[in-house]
């Protein structure tokens, strides 16, 4: 069920109004049925694995604790008894136990998310190296990927090696847990929460709250303005251009590289409002995902507004504890000894940040694109943080201040420099993607910007319109966010003008949007009426 | 700790992947913003043409070719055309009449492009490129097209790929023969 | 303050409501030039006397082959042909069962080449046959009998999901037929009086079954069963349309259903001659539909038939539909003298012709 | 916690440490500086700081800072 199908906006519309109906403290289990509901109709073989998912974590979470448990037990009892040495070795023979379970838990469900997702990736990636010895190749195996599975695995790893870090005890009701996984707002493209953020939000009574609700249902419909108009009216010409690049080389790598800025953009961030704006709806509060990311003034600032919750996940989860793991330390005190302070310092950083960027790569997509893209992304914030100390000292020198000509000219920076990297999630494979990077600098041929062939990508010039406008409404109104809670700014304003403002925007979705037949099967049968 | 083996587990899903060239050629999905949705797409097989085709005049004629090229290499038809709109006028079947043959085209996009979609053979004038035509013996089909047939309303079936042969059968004799597009319904 | 929230609510969702529908009207197709056929089905609900004796379902074949004003002239028979552009079973189907909501008449002829249809085709043929009716559970049967895979039943009760994108080919016909329709068809006729003679048709063409579907034989069965529930005698006919070619083994299946249902199948392609038709003059399309003399000979001969099967009285002398028939009458002399004025002027019918317009230079 | 405050100072000279107390919600320790600080402290107070200890509290001012060494050297 796609956010953007009746279906959804049917299902929406009979669960919340259950949702406010029913006794608050079955609340919960509705919203439980709810999401199997959602996920059920995206297939049911898909159940199966997030079933898996949430029976393991549950039971492995208890089990760790239940060790907790044992351990104080046992210390408590035979308080006197023991001598420290005895105390420190039996905490160390139950913290391993605990390991073992985490480690199993991990295991199992990062296996399952391997299988499914990298099968055929590394089937392919076999197969190129037994051509090269002229043997048999390997076929490929016909796995649906389960919805939403990268998003919720992490969500259970998340919570697993928290509880096992003893953050929080785990939760004994089955039932609240597997809502934590399976939040139906959140399973197509997260946020990926976190248990300690979600979990009460998500199990308290809520009685319904007009502004809250109001709220949500803004921010909703806000979403399927970002998506409807703007992401999949704009992403026609995305792929005219990125899936004919011997056709379009040169300047249209460009216009395809702002054009798919542009697309992603409403269409993650459109998603993420949807999510937060029904989730409000329901009373529940989701952490932001996204603070106006393409304003960002460097790359490493980029990577914190933008999907930050998978950002803050992997420094968390993977990046510290591999850059502060003992192997690590004493790689770090080794090369120090050996290599001298400054190269010793960095290698535990530089290990750590391309390990969680060859990561993060590889989470968004099985196959070398994205792999390429996440190193990328490493490499280009490990060069800026060496260069850091040369900007200051040019600054210095040069005295620019903190200027608006100056800051503009950083987000104009950062906004090229991410999208050049993105022309890898676009094309085919790695070297049609570089070689479309160079052709920008091998044909600077202007000529297609002004000589109509913008017009035959896909976009008529109504569409362009609809675009710019739209655009310039997403850009205002990330300008006037700055200074606070645009709704809250609405709400004081008298209510005929509001009003207005709301029944504008539900049209302007449903006639601009780009939705229903012509737009997903590309039949412009009507086009001769 | 143990938290480096936490940390090279995460790794485990990769290093699963093992390293080759560039030979990853899944579709990466143009929108990564749900990542968990783009799934690998194995290698597409390169469509080859299908083994049954007509040819005239040393111009061959496969079912699904462009046809406004072939038409013109043919020249213009002898007996002229018949163009029959379907009730209301979208979509544009066009007959071409020729010496013995008569060649069916279909048209599909915005600019009406013209496809072949039949070749129905009239006269004993013209021959499949197996040697097969209209009058001939059963028993000939069979030596020529082998006994990988369907056989359904008389007609003997062979297929391959996009398109199918069929010969009309009556009194152990070929009484029609058509080469034409299989249309999934 | 409570009661002023409630009013605003009220009159947000009243604001939304009269909104969606003005859009809707403006967006939906209005099918005046070019593709007239998409306004036939919609046209019978702006008839003012919904009583007649014979209502006629199917596609093209009907539509322009038979005249009802003739069948008034010469028999004195009402008659109304709901027909649609590339109507399929299910669709004359649930096309009559709406139609019986509103009269109820002595017979129905339905068209049998719609038969060879086991599918639904294109969702455009959909839209056309279906967008016409008023909402109701009839229409959404309907629209879910039909449905290509990539359609929503939703968009048969809110069409503006399907045409909000038509903003942008909004043109002048849009605003003028924004809340009226003109009065295209007379009594579901189609008129066109241009020639095109028949030349060589293309040979029919092999077959791999020449069953007809289980589908269409479905809503054949339902068509036939609902007939008899109402007492309503079925002619399955075949129009005398040259091309798609109709098959032996078609005509056969026709021929046993009939007799097997106790109905009359009258295949007209079996009496051209009696018929009277010249297939030199008397179509518009080189033989795949009738053009108005075409459709006039067809009708007398078939107005023949129904009053001699059927007893169905001559209600010539009724003063009262004399004068609904006499407006119709006049409206159909006019638009025939319209056509030929034009047809003497431009060499061809603007209105069926909008690319020629353009190439012309023409505005109709 | 003089040693403390000479790592600190390394790594952001312009920074006065022993009054500050938002260095994470300031923005002033990235993850990288954090990453080197525990090299470091590993190095002169021979305490391992677990990653799960890295949170904004432990991290937001130099005593906090020197708190948490405190405690982890205890539990050793």
């Amino acid at each position: 069920m796609l956010f953007t199908s009746y279906s959804f906006i049917l299902f929406l519309c009979v669960l919340i109004s259950l949702y406010y109906l029913i006794p608050k403290r079955l609340q919960w289990k509705l919203l439980l049925l709810g999401s199997f509901v959602f996920y059920f109709f995206s297939g049911w073989s898909n159940l199966l694995y997030i079933l898996a998912t949430i029976v393991s974590t549950y039971f492995i979470g208890l089990k760790i604790d239940e060790l907790n448990r044992k351990q104080a037990d046992y210390l408590k009892e035979n308080k006197e008894k023991l001598t420290k040495e005895e105390k420190k070795l039996y905490k160390e023979k139950i913290k391993a136990k605990q390991w073992s379970w985490l480690l199993a838990c991990l295991f199992f469900n990062l296996g399952i998310l391997a299988v499914v997702k990298y099968t055929n990736f590394a089937i392919a990636n076999i197969n190129s190296v037994l051509s090269i010895f002229r043997m048999t190749e390997l076929s490929f195996v016909n796995i649906i990927l389960p919805m939403g599975i990268s998003f919720y695995t992490f969500k259970t790893m998340g919570y697993i090696i928290d509880v096992y870090r003893g953050k929080y005890e785990p939760e004994r009701n089955i039932g609240k847990l597997a809502l934590f996984v399976s939040f139906f707002p959140q399973l197509v493209q997260g946020p990926i929460s976190r248990y300690d953020d979600l979990a009460q939000t998500l199990y308290q009574e809520h009685s319904f709250e007009p502004k809250t609700f109001s709220f949500g249902f803004q921010r909703v419909l806000w979403g399927y303005f970002k998506k409807l108009v703007i992401a999949d009216r704009i992403v026609a010409a995305v792929l005219t251009i990125t899936r004919n690049p011997e056709k379009y080389d040169g300047i249209y790598v460009l216009v395809g590289m702002v054009f798919y800025a542009i697309q992603l953009y409403a269409d993650f961030t459109g998603g993420i409002d949807i999510t937060i704006g029904v989730s409000q709806m329901l009373g529940i509060e989701v952490k932001e995902n996204f603070i106006r990311p393409y304003f960002s003034k460097s790359i490493e600032e980029y990577w914190r507004r933008w999907h930050i919750t998978m950002g803050t996940w992997f420094r968390d989860y993977i990046f510290y504890p591999l850059s502060v793991c003992k192997p690590m330390l004493n790689l770090s005190r080794f090369s120090r000894n050996h290599f001298g302070d400054k190269i010793g310092k960095r290698i535990p950083v530089y290990t750590a940040t391309l390990v969680v960027w060859f990561t993060t790569g590889i989470w968004h997509g099985s196959s070398w694109n994205f792999i390429v893209w996440g190193l990328l992304n490493g490499i280009i914030i490990l060069i800026s943080q060496e260069l850091q100390p040369l900007y200051e000292k040019f600054h210095q020198k040069v005295k620019i201040g903190d200027t608006f000509g100056f800051r503009l000219f950083r987000i104009g920076r950062t906004f090229l420099l991410m999208s050049s990297l993105r022309i890898l999630d676009c094309y085919r494979d790695v070297g049609i993607s570089f070689k479309m990077f160079f052709s920008m600098f091998a044909k600077p041929d202007l000529k297609p910007l002004i000589d109509g062939s913008l017009l035959k990508l896909g976009l008529d010039m109504a569409d362009y319109i609809v675009l710019i406008a739209g655009v310039i409404l997403l850009v205002s109104f990330s300008l006037i966010q700055r200074k606070g809670s645009v709704r809250e700014m609405l709400s004081a304003k008298p209510a005929v003008l509001r009003y207005s403002i709301y029944i504008v925007l539900f049209f302007t979705v449903l006639v601009f949007g780009a939705y229903g037949i012509g737009f997903d099967s590309n039949q412009f049968i009507y086009n001769q009426f | 700790m143990k938290m480096r083996i936490l940390a090279i587990l995460m790794l485990v899903a990769i290093i699963f992947a093992g390293c080759g060239n560039e030979a990853g050629k899944n579709d990466p999905s143009p929108t990564p913003s749900t990542p968990a949705t783009s799934e690998p797409t194995p290698t597409p097989v390169a469509e080859a043409k299908s083994k049954y085709y007509f040819e005239y005049n040393g111009v061959k004629i496969y079912m699904d070719d462009e046809a406004k090229p072939i038409l013109e290499k043919l020249g213009e038809p002898p007996f002229g055309s018949f163009e029959s709109p379907s009730c209301a006028f979208q979509g544009v079947d066009r007959t071409y009449y020729y010496n013995g043959f008569e060649l069916y085209t279909y048209t599909e996009g915005d600019d009406e492009t013209e496809y072949f979609f039949t070749v129905k053979f009239m006269s004993d004038a013209v021959s499949t490129p197996e040697g097969v035509s209209i009058g001939d013996k059963a028993e000939k089909v069979i030596e020529k097209y082998g006994e990988n047939y369907t056989e359904t309303s008389g007609q003997y079936v062979y297929t391959d790929q996009n398109s199918k042969m069929s010969f009309k059968i009556q009194s152990g004799e070929v009484a029609a023969i058509e080469l034409s597009l299989i249309i999934n319904e | 303050m409570k009661k002023k929230k409630i009013i605003s609510f009220v009159i947000v969702i009243l604001v939304i409501s009269v909104l969606t529908v003005l859009l809707q009207k403006l967006l939906m197709p209005k099918y005046m030039t070019q593709i007239v056929e998409g306004a036939l089905t919609k046209e019978y609900y702006y008839e003012k006397n919904k009583d007649h004796d014979v209502i006629f379902i199917g596609d093209c074949e009907v539509y322009e082959n038979f005249s009802p004003i003739t069948l008034w002239e010469e028999y004195g028979i009402t008659s109304y042909i709901r027909g649609g552009a590339q109507q399929l079973v299910w669709h004359s189907y649930y096309l009559l069962e709406d139609t019986l909501k509103y009269e109820k008449p002595d017979v129905v002829v339905f068209s049998v080449l719609a038969m060879m249809y086991n599918e639904p085709q294109r969702e455009a043929y959909n839209r056309m046959n279906i967008d016409g009716m008023p909402l109701s559970l009839t229409k959404l049967r309907m629209a879910k009998a039909s449905m290509m895979p990539e359609e929503d039943l939703i968009t048969y009760a809110f069409p503006l999901l399907r045409f909000h994108s038509r903003w942008k080919e909004l043109s002048g016909e849009d605003f003028r037929y924004w809340f009226k329709r003109d009065q295209i068809s007379h009594n579901g006729y189609l008129m066109r009086v241009d020639v095109k003679p028949v030349g060589r048709l293309p040979s029919p063409r092999l077959l791999d079954d020449y069953m007809f579907g289980d589908k269409a034989y479905e809503y054949l069965d339902k068509i036939t069963e609902l007939c008899k529930k109402n007492g309503i005698e079925l002619v399955l006919i075949k129009a005398p349309s040259l091309y798609p070619h109709w098959y032996e083994e078609w005509d056969q299946q026709m021929v046993d259903y009939a007799e097997k249902n106790g109905l009359l199948y009258i295949n007209m392609l079996d009496d051209l001659d009696e018929i009277g038709l010249d297939f030199e003059k008397d179509t518009y399309d080189a033989g795949l539909h009738l053009n108005l003399s075409g459709a006039e000979k067809a009708s007398k001969y078939f107005g023949r038939i129904l009053q001699s099967r059927f007893n169905i009285p001559d209600k010539r002398n009724d003063e009262k539909l004399k004068a609904i028939w006499q407006e119709k009458a006049d409206y159909y002399y006019k638009m025939e003298q319209e056509q030929y004025e034009e047809l003497e002027k431009y060499g061809y019918l603007l209105k069926f012709n909008m690319k020629r317009n353009e190439e012309n230079n023409i505005k109709p | 916690m003089e040693e403390l405050l000479r790592i600190l100072e390394e790594l952001h000279p312009e920074i006065d440490f022993n009054t500050h107390e938002h260095l994470i919600d300031d923005k002033i320790l990235d993850s990288f500086d954090i990453v080197t600080l525990i090299a470091e402290i590993n190095d002169e107070f021979d305490v391992s700081i677990p990653a799960h200890e890295i949170v904004p509290e432990n991290f937001n001012s130099a005593k906090a800072l020197y708190s948490l060494i405190e405690r982890l050297k205890d539990e050793d």
